[in-house]
């Protein structure tokens, strides 16, 4: 797999603390993630993963630390924003429109990158039907990248579990973001269907250089699939650093063998 | 259209293609999720810069180029553009494994490879070193080979704009190509096909451009086909299949090559493009009928009736209908209903609603499957042929179809029988000769200039058509010296819906006698239905009843032996229901489920004794291997039948 | 110049219509608190229990029995009728629905609105009923204090006592009895009391049964006021902004909800009404409830809502 | 079994996007346009059956056509962007009210100010649309709550908007020219120099005006916006990680919602009842117009017609049929029959197929697609 071309860093978390009334969530969590890498963020159920990605892409807003994404240090903002900003995220389970084709969930993903406004969209004419044409295009390139040629037209809904998350990656690919946030991408899949993921993970990072980070308590995976992990336990960062670095790691090995703290 | 001898060679049909059919289409391809289209004019744009692309690669006449992967637009564009060239394109199947693909493109000292996607590229560079001549490797599908070191790797679309921008740059680089599309002969070596190594390696069949443009301008006439036709480009691309009825008559007639999206949405796009010329091996039909029937069986109840009353009506008239023999007028009313609310809608969901001419070849068969399309309406045809004949020897002519025949001999083709029962045949596209081998090639021909089929077959005298009956080398014969094949028997009573495997025994004995596995499945339903209580699959084996039955379709069998001079000696003339289901873990069949006759006839000796020492019940025992993997032993006393043999006129066929 | 006088009578009068509001309020709490239905046929059910009563009452009498009798016995089959709708309810309608989304209950709950009020008019009649079971005049309070004192209805006194009862009677139920914890248990979360062991058929069959008999009760109060008749249902459907002012999830917030509910847009009516053109009292709540949303989206008493992702 | 697609290929993605993408569908609705605009016009001139008399035109076409305009309007909002409304007759009042006031001319007298604003009388037109643009506003004013309070506390909302307006109308003298009846008349209709009277013009119009809007509703709701609605509509979570912004998202749903409404109110005003009260926008008319939605198809312009259609022809047929079989209903029995049918269809409906008739429509068009298959 290809090493990060650079070591500019793309997004830095400091000091990162989040408690929801008496529960704390984070404890004063720090780490970085670099451009073009596929950063991993492992650790035990409820050792608080999914609420850093949450604080990253702003569902949540910290009580202490601050989170610098391409230079811009920020304390709180919207979602919508963080998109805006240039990070896309899939959930563990998985967050389609279910009313919706494959097709145009994944179309939704370019909202952003549409500009026609209601009355030309309801003539659907010249510029506007241009416009739809080729966002189109750009996702049946998607849909091509991911193999889902086949299901293209299909409702969501109705699709196998493991598709269903395949989709909602292109969703999420078809915002061409900077950032990548993959919460569980591997869960409840079967051995094949994550082998098959991972080699979109690697293919997104390598095709479009996308950088990644993603999230898992299955530690197998994410090894031979990640530049460097971080690894938490209850929302304290207790080892960082490379897959190998990692997994020699005492404090590690006893997170997850459940050693009491 | 007429192809006089000007258009020797496809480059020059191309070219001719663009002035004539400019903007009718001539690829078609299910990518993005629309049919992205090129219409002649382009195509032959696009090949030009291809070919200079390729020339400044180094691509040299007389080199060849390797080409792996499936039905691809680019792919047959690298056809066209090395043979623009005066270049070798060497298509092979993208399912080779690397071993194979080494050898092929080893012993065809391929200079170049196109190759579909990063799976193919792998392959080769994973053989690389067995490859010294090789050059450069240029792809199709970029996803994944970003990384790859690209000194010995370049994108077709990369070497494409690359030619065009020379192209556009020098005229006389266009010159030099045109050139040598000029240059191109009818006695250029077209193609190199190799043979599926099946038997022995693999062996390059080379085929002249000449010969492959005569050949397929005799079927696209005897089929009148037209650049308003569509085929569907799905078969694989190292097949003389593809190449001869899509490739070849794509480009003589001008008609239209639609390349499906994935493996996987064959049957969709099919549906969606309608193709008008088709072709499938007996077993892709089958597997299309078999959907249907699983998929209508989950039919509410009333339709599957439906269905099935109109498929009835359907064996009825339709045949007859379709080759225009007389029908009552009732019957033409229920096809025509028929035709309505089953057979039409039934043919659109299949994609085959715009199907002018269907061909179907390969292996035998079924009379039941064969006829099913052919009553619904579809002008289902065999022909027979082989790589060395550039497919077609005989073709069936429309209104002249049998399900068991071939027909006769295609256009300017030349059939005789040798005495040993072999078909042998001249005809305008048979190959040049084996690549690099010289011995093999002189084997293949009879020293006045005829290729050996290795089929044994007859002229059935009454259609006048060929019937292949099997590889000639298995061909046996009675004491007495009758001809007599036992793969065409076991064929013919495996067609049976109760005959599940068919072991016909003979060779150099007084008659013939057969060994017979009941389908379970089929027999079990049939003694349901007439309330039969049996034990076991053994019992069932043995049941009187049950032999009656088959007894019937054994006697079918010899009557339509007895209708043809050549096998009427070689009826069945006694034969037994086997107590068990011959099986691979046994040794019985081999793993694709062939027959093993020899080690059978080892493995029931006794019961073969007794079938030719006329005792009508005989006493076995055999070691089986069960699920589970424990042997034990079984034994029965198996009954032995005898039948009537159909009186036949003095049997042709007797060793002169 | 309006006096200190009129204001009370006004402000009186208000509050005691405003429990009016509540006894229905209180049966759209009920459902909503264990099942989180929004039950738009609230309104609906007190149509259909009031017209069953007084028309059995009226036919028991025709009878000749004594009126207490009639009465009880009326009272009675009014209530086997809403048990009898609450258990159709949960089966036909809340049951199949289980687990779906608010507003596919919500709007299944206007598809129960239908059939109610056409089965309860086919089956009872249409016509506007007189009911007659407390007493109408009033009292005149401070007569000393003020000219003409403060007028009381009578019937509005009796309201408000029955209101008080109810509160009280539900209060125990929910927290004394098993069903009552039970049903909390579920308003909660479905499955952990489907794991309790709890059957959530019977809960909800409870829940509307009670809703029922509340609106029973309404009907009572509310078919002296203005007799039975179809009109009643709109006047319920001014429970939904007394809900929402009160809190959706709160017995108290529905009280206190119909207070300023009534006492706010009989006030309105007096004192803007004449400025503005009469009929305040037509769209007050609504719009009142609208700026509740606006800045306290919860309602005064209800429990915080939670964005969950 | 119709359905004959083999051979229909699309080679670009205009082709691929179309509304109706396979052929016999195209033609399907080109006979029935063809019907609709020349064979009924042509029937209702010479009195055929089932035009002998103007009952149908009057008592169903036109109602229908008004009311599955509106109808769209409510599916778009509750429909596709999921948002509920209870207020959606109080939009077709301010659509009418605004257009009859633009119609017949606009006073404000600012007496502290000591002048008054005058706008002339409008042509119909304008003043319908701008009736439409009124109603849009209203349902931008109305729609803000719904960024923060979720489906349930919206119905509260709308009927909010419902009552406040019902109210407005009926007691504001300025907006019915003080007419002392409360009750108005429209102006009368004409169209550049075309005036509309006939049963058959007034039919014919109203056909123009719900041909364009449905093709321009489909067009927004296959769009950008359309999927941007949806994608609030399922998951608003996940759509707002996609970049879409509640607010944009629900409000324009809101405006395009209520300017069809409004449109569809001042029609029904102008060109249906002629002359009105503020009763005509009641919330029955709301719940009748949800009701649509629900038993047509949530979600589906198509499902709009449909559902409109039932609930015109449905009363009708109770009316007929028993009459038929010579067991007559009195009108009351009709009407609850009609509540409880409605009530019972809705709530089955919202059991076995929350999608309504169009997509037990389109299953039907499936299965014609698949003959003889039945997957």
């Amino acid at each position: 797999m290809r090493a990060p071309d650079t070591n500019e860093i793309l997004l830095q978390v400091e000091g990162v603390s989040l408690a929801f009334g008496g529960v704390k969530a984070l404890r004063d969590v720090s780490f970085d993630i670099r451009k073009g890498e596929i950063r991993a963020i492992i650790g035990p159920n409820g050792a608080g993963k999914t609420s850093m990605l949450n604080v990253i892409n702003g569902f949540y807003h910290p009580n202490h630390g601050a989170i610098t994404f391409k230079g811009r240090t920020r304390a709180q903002m919207q979602p919508f924003e963080a998109s805006r900003g240039g990070i896309a995220r899939t959930f563990q389970n998985v967050a389609l429109f279910k009313g919706m084709s494959a097709l145009d969930n994944i179309m939704a993903g370019r909202t952003l990158k549409m500009r026609r406004g209601l009355l030309w969209q309801m003539l659907r004419y010249g510029p506007a039907l241009a416009e739809e044409i080729e966002h189109r295009h750009r996702v049946e390139e998607i849909i091509d990248f991911l193999e889902i040629e086949a299901i293209r037209k299909v409702p969501v809904a109705r699709l196998p579990y493991g598709l269903q998350k395949r989709v909602e990656l292109g969703r999420a690919l078809a915002m061409e973001p900077d950032l990548l946030l993959l919460d569980e991408p591997m869960a409840g899949m079967n051995l094949e269907e994550k082998e098959d993921m991972s080699r979109f993970i690697i293919d997104v990072n390598n095709h479009y250089g996308t950088t990644i980070a993603l999230i898992e308590h299955d530690m197998a995976v994410v090894m031979d699939l990640s530049h460097r992990v971080a690894v938490l336990d209850h929302g304290v960062k207790i080892a960082d650093g490379t897959p190998d670095e990692v997994k020699e790691n005492q404090a590690v090995i006893d997170a997850y063998l459940g050693v009491a703290h | 259209m007429a192809v006089g001898g000007s258009f020797d060679t496809f480059p020059k049909l191309l070219a001719r293609n663009a002035a004539q059919f400019s903007s009718r289409p001539a690829f078609r391809h299910k990518d993005l999720g629309i049919w992205q289209t090129w219409t002649w004019a382009q195509v032959a744009g696009i090949v030009r810069a291809y070919a200079a692309g390729l020339h400044r690669l180094g691509l040299q006449p007389g080199d060849t180029i390797a080409i792996v992967g499936s039905n691809r637009p680019k792919l047959y564009w690298t056809l066209m553009a090395a043979q623009a060239l005066r270049a070798i394109p060497v298509p092979v199947y993208s399912d080779a494994v690397a071993d194979e693909l080494a050898y092929v493109l080893a012993h065809a000292d391929a200079k170049f490879v196109a190759a579909q996607d990063q799976e193919q590229v792998d392959k080769v560079f994973s053989v690389s070193d067995r490859l010294p001549h090789l050059r450069k490797v240029v792809y199709d599908e970029p996803r994944g080979l970003d990384d790859y070191d690209h000194d010995r790797l370049i994108a077709i679309h990369d070497v494409i704009e690359d030619g065009r921008a020379a192209l556009a740059a020098s005229a006389a680089l266009g010159r030099q190509i045109d050139e040598f599309i000029r240059q191109g002969e009818g006695s250029d070596i077209s193609i190199i096909l190799y043979t599926s190594g099946t038997t022995g390696a693999s062996k390059g069949v080379m085929l002249s451009a000449r010969g492959c443009i005569d050949a397929a301008t005799d079927t696209v006439r005897f089929d009148n086909l037209t650049d308003k036709d569509v085929a569907l480009a799905y078969l694989p691309l190292a097949w003389v299949g593809d190449h001869y009825l899509n490739y070849a008559q794509g480009i003589i007639a001008g008609f239209c090559m639609a390349c499906p999206e994935s493996g996987a949405t064959i049957e969709q796009d099919r549906r969606e493009i309608g193709p008008t010329f088709y072709f499938a091996p007996p077993r892709g039909f089958e597997a299309m009928l078999t959907r249907v029937m699983i998929r209508i069986e989950d039919a509410a109840a009333i339709k599957r009736r439906m269905f099935g009353y109109f498929l009835g009506i359907a064996r009825r008239y339709g045949e007859s209908i379709l080759t225009g023999k007389p029908v009552p007028l009732s019957g033409r009313l229920l096809y025509a209903l028929g035709r309505l609310i089953v057979y039409e809608p039934l043919k659109n969901v299949l994609g085959l609603s715009r199907v002018r001419v269907a061909y179907t070849a390969g292996e035998a068969i079924g009379p039941d499957l064969f006829a099913f399309y052919r009553s619904i309406g579809l002008n289902l045809k065999q022909l027979y042929g082989q790589t060395e004949a550039f497919l077609y020897v005989t073709c069936q002519p429309d209104g002249e179809i049998y399900s068991d025949t071939v027909g006769p001999a295609a256009p300017n083709v030349d059939i005789r029988i040798a005495e040993t029962g072999e078909v042998q045949f001249r005809s305008p596209g048979m190959f040049v000769g084996y690549f690099k081998d010289q011995a093999k090639t002189a084997e293949a021909m009879t020293s006045d200039g005829y290729v050996k089929t290795g089929d044994a077959g007859f002229f059935d005298e009454k259609t006048g058509h060929l019937k292949i009956i099997d590889r000639a080398k298995d061909v046996g014969r009675l004491a007495d010296g009758t001809m007599f094949a036992p793969k065409y028997l076991e064929n013919k009573l495996k067609f049976f819906p109760n005959i599940k495997e068919a072991v016909v025994y003979g060779d150099s004995r007084d008659f013939v006698c057969a060994f017979l596995n009941i389908d379970p499945v089929a027999v079990a339903n049939w003694a349901e239905r007439n309330n039969i209580a049996y034990g076991s699959y053994q019992e069932l084996a043995g049941h009187p009843l049950v032999y009656d039955m088959v007894a019937k379709d054994v006697a079918e069998v010899n009557r339509s032996l007895a209708e043809g001079k050549v096998l009427a000696g070689a009826q069945i003339r006694r034969f037994l229901i086997l107590h068990k289901e011959l099986d691979a873990d046994d040794g019985e069949l081999t793993r694709t489920q062939k027959v093993r006759r020899g080690f059978i006839a080892e493995r029931y000796a006794p019961l073969v004794t007794a079938i030719y020492d006329g005792s009508h019940e005989a006493d076995i025992s055999t070691e089986v291997t069960f699920e589970d993997g424990r042997k034990g032993v079984i034994a029965a006393r198996v009954k032995i039948r005898d039948l009537q043999t159909i009186g036949a006129t003095e049997p042709l066929g007797k060793a002169a | 110049m309006i006096g200190l006088g009129q204001f009370l009578e006004v402000l009186i009068g208000g509050l005691m219509s405003g429990v009016l509001y509540s006894l229905v309020a209180l049966g759209f709490v009920l459902i909503f608190k264990a099942s989180g239905v929004f039950n738009f046929a609230q309104g609906a059910m007190v149509l259909l229990a009031g017209l069953a009563l007084v028309r059995s009452l009226d036919l028991l009498v025709a009878w000749g029995l004594p009126l207490w009798v009639a009465i009880i016995l009326g009272i009675g089959f009014a209530a086997v009728i809403m048990a009898i709708t609450a258990w159709l309810i949960e089966r036909f309608v809340i049951g199949p629905l289980v687990n779906q989304d608010a507003l596919t209950l919500f709007m299944s709950t206007i598809g129960v609105t239908f059939i109610l009020e056409g089965a309860a008019q086919m089956i009872f009649g249409s016509d506007a009923y007189p009911l007659r079971l407390f007493p109408m005049d009033a009292w005149f309070l401070f007569e000393d204090l003020f000219p003409g004192g403060i007028l009381l209805n009578k019937l509005d006194v009796w309201g408000g006592f029955i209101a008080g009862i109810l509160v009280a009677g539900l209060a125990i139920f929910f927290e004394r009895t098993k069903t009552g914890r039970a049903l909390r248990a579920v308003a909660d979360d479905h499955l952990a009391a489907q794991s309790v062991g709890i059957p959530i058929s019977w809960i909800w069959f409870v829940v509307w049964l009670a809703a029922g008999l509340v609106a029973l009760v309404a009907a009572t109060v509310w078919g002296t006021k203005l007799g039975v008749q179809f009109s009643i249902t709109f006047l319920a459907l001014k429970a939904l902004p007394v809900l929402i002012i009160g809190g959706l999830t709160s017995i108290p917030g529905a009280i206190v909800g119909g207070f300023i509910v009534g006492a706010g847009e009989k006030i309105a009516e007096v004192f803007l009404g004449s400025y503005i053109g009469g009929g305040i009292e037509y769209w007050f709540a609504y719009v009142l409830a609208l700026v509740v949303l606006l800045v306290r989206p919860q309602g005064l008493f209800g429990e915080r809502i939670i964005e969950r992702i | 079994m119709l359905y004959r697609e083999a051979g229909q290929f699309k080679t670009t993605y205009a082709e691929d996007m179309a509304i109706f993408p396979i052929r016999q569908d195209r033609i399907a609705l080109g006979i029935l346009l063809g019907i609709a605009f020349v064979g009924v016009p042509l029937l209702a001139t010479f009195h055929i059956w089932p035009f002998n008399s103007e009952y149908l035109l009057w008592a169903i076409l036109l109602p229908f056509l008004i009311l599955a305009l509106a109808a769209i309007g409510v599916n778009i909002l509750v429909g596709y962007c999921g948002q509920i409304s209870l207020g959606s007759g109080a939009f077709m009042a301010i659509g009418a009210y605004s257009a009859y006031k633009l119609g017949t001319g606009v006073h404000i007298p600012l007496a502290w100010f000591g002048f008054a604003i005058s706008i002339p009388p409008l042509p119909v037109l304008p003043s319908i649309l701008l009736g439409g643009l009124m109603a849009a506003i209203a349902g931008i004013l109305f729609g803000i709550p719904s960024l923060r309070i979720k489906g349930l506390y919206l119905a509260v909302a709308t009927l909010a908007a419902q009552f406040f307006f019902d109210w407005v109308f009926l007691r504001v003298p300025w907006f019915t020219n003080y007419a002392p009846s409360g009750s108005v008349n429209a102006p009368r209709l004409d169209f550049f120099g075309l005036a509309v009277n006939t049963p058959i013009e007034r039919y014919l119009l109203c056909l123009i005006f719900i041909t364009v809007f449905a093709v321009l509703a489909k067009n927004l709701v296959r769009g950008n916006l359309g999927r941007q609605w949806m994608a609030i509509r399922d998951m608003d979570i996940a759509a707002e990680l996609i970049g879409i912004r509640p607010l944009y998202a629900k409000l324009t749903a809101f405006a395009v919602s209520s300017f069809i409404i409004g449109v569809a109110g001042a029609l029904w005003a102008f060109v249906y009842l002629g002359s009105w009260e503020p009763l005509a926008f009641s919330i029955d008319r709301s719940l009748q117009l949800l009701f649509m939605v629900i038993i047509g198809g949530l979600g589906s312009i198509m499902g709009s017609f449909v559902g409109a259609a039932f609930i015109l022809i449905l009363p009708i047929m109770l009316n007929l049929i028993p009459t038929q079989l010579g067991v007559p209903l009195s009108t009351e029995t009709i009407t609850h029959l009609e509540f409880i049918i409605f009530g019972s269809l809705i709530c089955y409906l919202l059991i076995k197929e929350p999608h309504g008739f169009a997509r037990l429509i389109s299953i039907g068009k499936e299965k014609l697609r698949l003959w003889p298959f039945p997957y």
